[in-house]
């Protein structure tokens, strides 16, 4: 049959997945053609396409996308009728993650999630141990502010990241996910969450990180296209797994990245890792030839073609078969970060932790917060009054 | 007599200080805006051949070590086309379009500027008002429309409703500058014989050349620039024009190599500003002359 | 001579049938969206004038878009002039390289769309960066172009005036077109430059500020870019245009009804201070008038 | 044959305004008829309908015997010269010639034949390869009639031809021109002329017959020496001539002429030439006919103004608030000597008297 | 007391071009001087150096008693009227009249005094209230005279002031303008005016002196009457009067003149009055004084146009490939009876005779 496979990426991952569905297609006969672009604008073109029913037979689908396009589970194709995919391949949580009321709408390609990178050489330079544990991590700031200036911060958290960090306080301290499964509404009470958000506050108070307002006067730069982090003067963050080497490369001077487990409360009641599939393949529902679709996609993600071919280009997989086949290839930085992250405990994540009114409502209060317009508690509040409005759309 | 050459003299001194400084001020401000306004084009041409690390440390346009790295990489794309088959793909939507819409667009404003008919106000009316409307909104309709005319995934959709003259700003523009030119050789060429159809073609056209011009360079530069129109309605990456490829590298939640961007970026404004500096004449006659008759 | 304006029509054709089918197709089909709830998933769902209730009853941010909105076009329109005019006006005297300088004015706005441009710009704002520096060694304080909220709007604005090129071609052709004898007339009347300047010039220059203010206005309202690239609408949404809103609406949040009663009242916004600034020109733009033959 | 006729040829604009009210007119195969009028009067709208760019609202237009109505203006065998001689300016004065005979689709060779001849005839062959922009007011002037001559029309229109040249330019143009349409007309080529102007020296030197309009009528056809000399109306014989006929009320009684308190014995008897006798009469004398009376009875009148002509003088004087102009040499000015008060006699022959109520000439 | 002194003036224009070549001419109070000469001349150039509109390169301009080369043109108690009237097209011939007195800061009531003045001896009462373009031309003229006006100026500037009107309201206008002139030569104000004009009509019937300028240097300055009977050499006699003066290559030998093969006794003796004996000689006479002759000696020329201007007739005759024109009275045209060859003879008083070389009159 005649396919088409949409996905986003770079450089790598196009040469690689190209390099897959060909070997694929080859495999069981199919043509398939891929239409790739990059990450800007792809959600706006598969949008129209979703819009118009004219999306690929098979979609690359970022994972928190997943409640718009599929509110109840039939904005793409039951995965589970489709006998040419070996389901097995996925542990029950990741088949979870990738459905939708129910029913399986998209494969988890990767498993990703964050885990805190400390630059090992500003530590070294300072004198002092990367921390373990909150505490020490803000004793640690104290020390390294004082040694080596000012300037130097031990963190980093911007936009979304600041967002995730209010999120790991909370469920370190309460061992709940954001939304509560059952209720399909807000889990924390408005002071969980008001604690967790000083918690932002103090990381600015103690110099751990910049403010906010600092970062927007710099125009909300990457940080991995900081000087300063380049420099090692940011000493910290809290990334992705897979994201090291974007992080590491930047670094001057032979400068070390280290990726490190969860950094702890006292009184954390668990890691509080936020791990989630880093994406999801799905298959369009308006495909002609939907069985084809599932062969390509099981090639791509379980047989020997697809995996040899794709590599890493999406992370380490979370197909056993692939994870199997590949062994340890791949960075080994990329590797124990991902390790920390499968290590880790925590509450299972909502795909609405990363909705889009859901983000923009942290985002945008918490900018608020930041900017003294208004306190902890009422910038929880007014958290969990918008997110509950937006659940309440998908009662 | 020497008095009165020496007094001449004094004052022709005076008054060419004063000149001078006039002209001095006058430069000075003129060299420095102009220096902001090409700066960035600047820096875009110099940090095309730095190494990524060294097009974040700063401000500054020349390459500590320049490398055409960029360039080679950027060339190669990740596809299996170079960046060559995304330009003959771009002249391939631009050729029609800018003809399309000059045809169109001309044919429009001569309608409007040279004839009268039923509805003509309303249907100048409706120039305007597209003129107004955001275009945000229109997108998923027209997305629909397109696809139930089966034209996905073809340059038709970036193209024909150019050809049918689309782009109110031209029409527009147009019509404003031939209202501006006198209707006196038009009348001569009927009296020659001409119909209007050869009026429009022999005289109206020819007189209309600088706006012309510079509609076909706006359509040009502004086609190639286009990105969002080709993301939505192409799917195929072997008929992505240049906008669409730059993108192709850039996945915000990995990494990205921002010389190879910046190369590449460097090649797809070269065409608009190659055409832009050969008929900038024509372009700024062209649109200053379609908007001084308000 | 009959059929005349059956042949007008004739070269109309393409308009109308493009009109028809492009056009208003998709203008009518998104204003019966305005009216609707439609997530693009599922069908639209009629919904009356809710959504246009909720723009002007419940919702903040709109509310809050719309004030930063008309501030940005009320800021950037006069400045954007102001500057295009005064570069003109420098320019229209006797000098070397005019076309030199008038095509470097001018490249500004062809570069306009591409993301270097916004890279490049953030560098340029950043607190460290040229325009601080620049600053510093004028003695001036460094100022906080993107942090503060009233700033970073000022400063979405700057990017815009850079862009001046095209209101300035349209200045300087227009000045070149006023009959010297005037100001020669008011030289000998007594009248300085600047008097020469705010009471012949500037009058008689009306009629293309009139054009270039509906042009340009039309054009800040419509401003999406900018602010995407380089604020995303921040901070505390103090560069949060309604563009961007709508954008946002549309296709971040799958709003698509509530994104297209967002564009109607913007187009409306639009069409009627175009239409005030139109009956206001009869009192302030001088017109020539065409001398009829 | 190119006859031109104009029957109860009529114009309404667009805007309900009546701009030609009926005219009838016939012009003869090679005549050259001038249209003259002061501005607004409607010449160009009727030689414009006669051209085929101005619809006719009433009445036809027929060229030969052909009834043109209808006919696009390519269709209507005339040429026309504008004004500011709408030269096609992106062409060369070559191109410019050879337009009208391509869209014709004339042969090449019979192209350049006929530009080569027409170049010659209008001596701009050396301008054949410039731009319109590159002519002088006079070349380009010439290159708008070589592009009319070159068409072999049945009728020629020219509307204000001469209006942007300078004096000396218009005085050799004028000459050029009526050269022109003796030489086609003795080569026995069709060569009807309509000439629109608003000067009155053209008409007079021009004009085989004169056509004089106002406000969308036409005020009287004539040859110039009739229209000179026997003025139909107040308005003709107020335009026609230069300086102005002097129009000032007055009676005539018993073989008596008076103006103002002041009273004169004629010696012909003008009363036995009148028509008619109108309540109220407008005297018209033409300067030239109001002479210095150095003795016998004349009008005593105050001189205020004497404008040196060379070989004569206009002397402007004003006889009890009446403004009186009088052409006179300049030697018998000089003869007057310094005086504030002059005596001035008209000839009675030339006196013409108009009916002030509807300024017809009663005195023909 | 604004007399106006040009003193060695000169002007290079920044291209290296010499446009007026150290001109020195004393313009007394109250007269009335004319520049006239073709264009590009540098008459514009010099007016507009007393204006102080263009800086002078050389020499002086004095006013009054002043010397103003740095005076700005607002302080040189000078008003100008433009070619095009310049009138400021935003305001209302009100405030164009008020715009001057406004920039010197006088009072409201004085203006508006100032205006109804003006406004009256202009006749624009009915005016005041219209914007420019509302204006006719001879209107917008007048309007452009009444801001001139206003300023009370002692100099008044002319530049080419009615070459934008048609000939009838051009020829009322110059009389209005010297009218104008001696009234206020009449109040005792100052008026001396600088006029500028290319035509010849114009500049004889209204100076009081006439500066003829060809190329930056002055060819002669005189009266009219001078300028028109005395030429001082070719440039002036061929520029004066019109129809142009006939100059034709001539023999003058023993009493008798020679054009072409014919031959020709003069009655008086031509020759004595000469002042030198030219190489070659130039013979001028004007159209006037080339008179048809019915009997006697004369030159038999092929007549080749006549055009009829009401009380004469300009008769153009070839003789012998020469062109010369011809001013005759129409009866005496008319008696003449169709011919092709017509019998010219010049009047020998009127003779002048030039040198070829460098253009002297040597008939003086
Ligand atoms: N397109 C038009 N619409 C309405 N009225 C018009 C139009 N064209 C001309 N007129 C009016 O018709 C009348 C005659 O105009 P026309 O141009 O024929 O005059 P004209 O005699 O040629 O004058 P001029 O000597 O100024 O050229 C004028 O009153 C004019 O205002
Ligand atoms: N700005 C200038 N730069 C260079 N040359 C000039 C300039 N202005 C005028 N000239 C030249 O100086 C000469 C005199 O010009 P000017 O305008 O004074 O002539 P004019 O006698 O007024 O002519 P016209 O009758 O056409 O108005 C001309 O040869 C003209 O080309
Ligand atoms: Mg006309
Ligand atoms: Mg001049």
């Amino acid at each position: 049959a005649e396919l088409r496979m949409a996905w986003w990426g770079g450089e790598s991952r196009h040469v690689a997945t190209q390099k897959a569905i060909a070997a694929c297609g080859e495999k069981y006969g199919h043509t398939v053609k891929g239409e790739f672009t990059g990450f800007d604008g792809y959600l706006e073109k598969l949008t129209t396409q979703m819009a118009g029913k004219t999306e690929a037979d098979i979609v690359q689908v970022n994972w928190p996308w997943l409640p718009l396009f599929s509110k109840n589970g039939d904005g793409f194709a039951d995965l589970r009728t489709l006998q040419a995919i070996d389901l097995s391949n996925w542990s029950e949580a990741d088949l979870a993650a990738g459905s939708m009321n129910g029913v399986l709408q998209g494969l988890s390609v990767s498993t990703t999630g964050r885990v805190f990178f400390f630059n090992a050489t500003t530590f070294e330079k300072a004198g002092v141990p990367i921390p373990k544990t909150w505490e020490e991590f803000f004793a640690t700031t104290a020390t390294i502010k004082e040694k080596l200036g000012k300037d130097y911060y031990t963190f980093n958290a911007v936009k979304e990241t600041a967002q995730l960090l209010t999120t790991l306080a909370v469920v370190q301290k309460t061992g709940k996910d954001l939304v509560d499964p059952e209720t399909n509404r807000v889990a924390w009470t408005p002071e969980e969450l008001a604690e967790g958000i000083s918690f932002l506050g103090k990381l600015v108070e103690t110099g751990a990180i910049r403010s906010q307002k600092e970062e927007a006067a710099d125009g909300n730069v990457n940080l991995f296209e900081k000087p300063s982090w380049a420099e090692g003067k940011v000493a910290g963050s809290y990334e992705w797994d897979s994201t090291y080497s974007k992080y590491a490369d930047p670094l001057k001077d032979g400068q070390v990245l280290t990726p490190v487990p969860m950094l702890k409360l006292a009184d954390a009641v668990t890691d509080g890792v936020y791990r989630k599939p880093s994406m999801v393949f799905s298959i369009s529902k308006n495909s002609k030839d939907p069985a084809a679709a599932a062969q390509i996609v099981n090639c791509l993600l379980n047989e020997p073609e697809g995996i040899d071919a794709l590599g890493t280009s999406r992370g380490l997989p979370a197909s056993k078969a692939a994870a199997t086949r590949l062994g340890e290839k791949g960075e080994p930085e990329v590797r124990a970060a991902n390790a920390i992250v499968l290590a880790a405990g925590g509450p299972t994540v909502s795909p609405f932790n990363e909705h889009p009114e859901i983000r923009a409502a942290f985002i945008d209060t918490l900018e608020e917060y930041a900017y003294g317009q208004l306190d902890a508690k009422e910038a929880a509040e007014q958290i969990i009054d918008t997110v509950n409005d937006v659940l309440a759309k998908f009662d | 007599m020497t008095e009165f050459q020496a007094l001449n003299d004094r004052v022709a001194a005076r008054r060419a200080r004063v000149r001078l400084i006039s002209t001095a001020v006058r430069y000075v401000l003129l060299f420095s805006v102009g220096f902001v306004m090409l700066y960035p084009l600047i820096w875009l041409v110099g940090a095309s051949f730095k190494t990524n690390s060294e097009i974040f440390s700063g401000a500054g346009f020349m390459p500590a070590n320049p490398t055409a790295d960029g360039y080679v990489k950027g060339w190669q794309t990740s596809t299996p086309y170079t960046f060559g088959r995304f330009f003959w793909n771009s002249f391939l939507i631009i050729l029609p379009k800018v003809i399309g819409t000059a045809i169109s667009c001309t044919m429009a404003a001569y309608a409007f500027a040279r004839f009268d008919f039923p509805l003509k106000k309303i249907l100048f009316g409706s120039v305007i008002a597209i003129l107004l409307l955001p275009n945000v909104v229109t997108r998923i309709p027209q997305y629909i429309l397109f696809r139930d005319l089966g034209w996905l995934d073809t340059f038709l959709p970036l193209w024909v409703p150019s050809a049918f003259a689309g782009d109110a700003f031209f029409v527009f523009m147009l019509v404003q500058f031939l209202r501006s030119l006198p209707a006196d050789m038009e009348e001569a060429a009927r009296v020659d014989g001409a119909n209007s159809l050869q009026t429009l073609v022999y005289i109206v056209v020819p007189m209309l050349a600088p706006a012309l011009i510079s509609v076909c360079l706006f359509q040009f530069m502004w086609t190639m620039n286009d990105f969002l129109g080709p993301l939505i309605y192409l799917s195929s990456v072997d008929k992505y024009p240049v906008s669409l490829a730059l993108k192709l590298s850039i996945d915000t939640t990995e990494a990205f190599e921002w010389n190879r961007i910046l190369a590449m970026s460097v090649l797809t404004i070269t065409p608009a500003l190659v055409v832009f500096f050969a008929a900038q004449r024509y372009f700024i006659e062209g649109i200053s002359s379609g908007g001084v008759k308000g | 001579m009959k059929g005349h304006r059956l042949l007008g029509l004739g070269y109309l054709a393409p308009y109308i049938i493009g009109l028809l089918i492009f056009t208003a197709i998709p203008f009518i089909g998104s204003f019966y969206l305005s009216f609707t709830s439609y997530d693009l998933m599922s069908e639209p769902r009629w919904t009356g004038v809710a959504n246009y209730e909720r723009l002007f009853t419940r919702d903040r941010t709109f509310i809050k878009s719309l004030n930063v909105t008309l501030l940005y076009v009320f800021i950037t329109v006069p400045l954007k002039l102001a500057f295009a005019l005064f570069i003109a006006a420098i320019l229209n005297h006797r000098l070397k390289f005019i076309g030199l300088f008038r095509t470097a004015f001018y490249v500004p706005s062809i570069l306009g769309g591409s993301i270097a441009i916004a890279v490049l710009w953030r560098y340029v704002f950043a607190s460290q960066g040229l325009a601080n520096m620049a600053l510093s060694t004028l003695g001036i304080a460094p100022v906080d172009w993107f942090g503060d909220p009233v700033n970073a709007l000022f400063t979405i604005t700057l990017l815009r005036c850079w862009q001046f090129g095209s209101a300035m071609v349209i200045f300087l052709a227009a000045l070149q077109s006023i009959d010297k004898s005037l100001y020669e007339a008011a030289a000998i009347d007594g009248a300085g430059k600047v008097r020469t300047f705010f009471w012949i010039t500037l009058p008689l220059l009306t009629p293309v500020i009139f054009f270039n203010l509906i042009m340009q206005m039309v054009q800040a309202f419509q401003e999406f870019n900018g602010p995407y690239i380089i604020t995303q609408g921040g901070p505390l949404k103090a560069t949060y245009l309604l563009p961007l809103y709508i954008y946002d609406e549309a296709f971040k949040k799958f709003n698509m009804g509530y994104a297209s009663s967002i564009a109607w009242v913007l187009f409306a916004i639009i069409t009627v201070l175009t239409l005030v600034a139109f009956w206001s020109s009869k009192k302030w733009v001088y017109y020539a008038g065409d001398k009829r033959s | 044959m190119a006859k031109v006729q104009l029957k109860n040829l009529e114009k309404v604009y667009g805007n309900a305004f009546k701009a030609v009210h009926g005219i009838n007119l016939d012009i003869e195969d090679g005549e050259f008829m001038v249209f003259v009028g002061p501005s607004g009067c409607a010449k160009s709208t009727t030689l414009r309908m006669v051209a085929g760019l101005e619809e006719i609202s009433g009445g036809e237009v027929v060229i030969g015997d052909q009834r043109v109505n209808d006919l696009p203006p390519g269709k209507r065998s005339i040429a026309m010269v504008f004004q500011n001689y709408a030269l096609y300016p992106h062409m060369k004065v070559r191109g410019n010639l050879a337009f009208g005979l391509k869209i014709a689709g004339k042969p090449k060779a019979e192209i350049d034949a006929a530009i080569a001849h027409v170049a010659k005839i209008l001596e701009i062959e050396p301008l054949l390869d410039r731009l319109p922009k590159q002519l002088s007011g006079g070349q380009a002037q010439r290159v708008a009639l070589g592009r009319a001559l070159i068409k072999k029309p049945g009728v020629f229109l020219f509307d204000e031809p001469l209006s942007n040249l300078d004096a000396k330019l218009r005085a050799s143009m004028r000459v050029r021109i009526t050269d022109l349409h003796r030489q086609l007309k003795a080569e026995g080529l069709s060569s009807t002329v309509i000439y629109v102007t608003h000067d009155q020296t053209e008409a007079m030197t021009m004009g085989d017959r004169i056509c004089v309009m106002q406000a969308g009528h036409i005020m009287q056809v004539a040859a110039p020496k009739e229209l000179y000399n026997r003025p139909a109306n107040l308005f003709v014989a107020g335009f026609i001539g230069s300086p102005e006929m002097n129009l000032v009320d007055a009676e005539l009684v018993d073989g008596h002429l008076s103006i103002g308190t002041q009273r004169l014995p004629l010696g012909s008897n003008l009363q036995a030439r009148l028509s008619a006798r109108p309540a109220e009469a407008v005297l018209g004398m033409r300067p030239q006919h109001l002479s210095l009376a150095t003795d016998g009875p004349a009008f005593t009148a105050k001189l205020t103004n004497a404008e040196f002509m060379g070989h004569e003088v206009y002397l402007h004087a004003d006889l009890e608030g009446r403004k009186l102009v009088s052409v006179v040499g300049a030697a018998e000015f000089e003869a007057l000597g310094r005086s504030d008060l002059i005596r001035l006699r008209p000839d009675p022959r030339k006196l013409h008297v108009f009916d002030k109520t509807d300024g017809r000439n009663v005195s023909l």
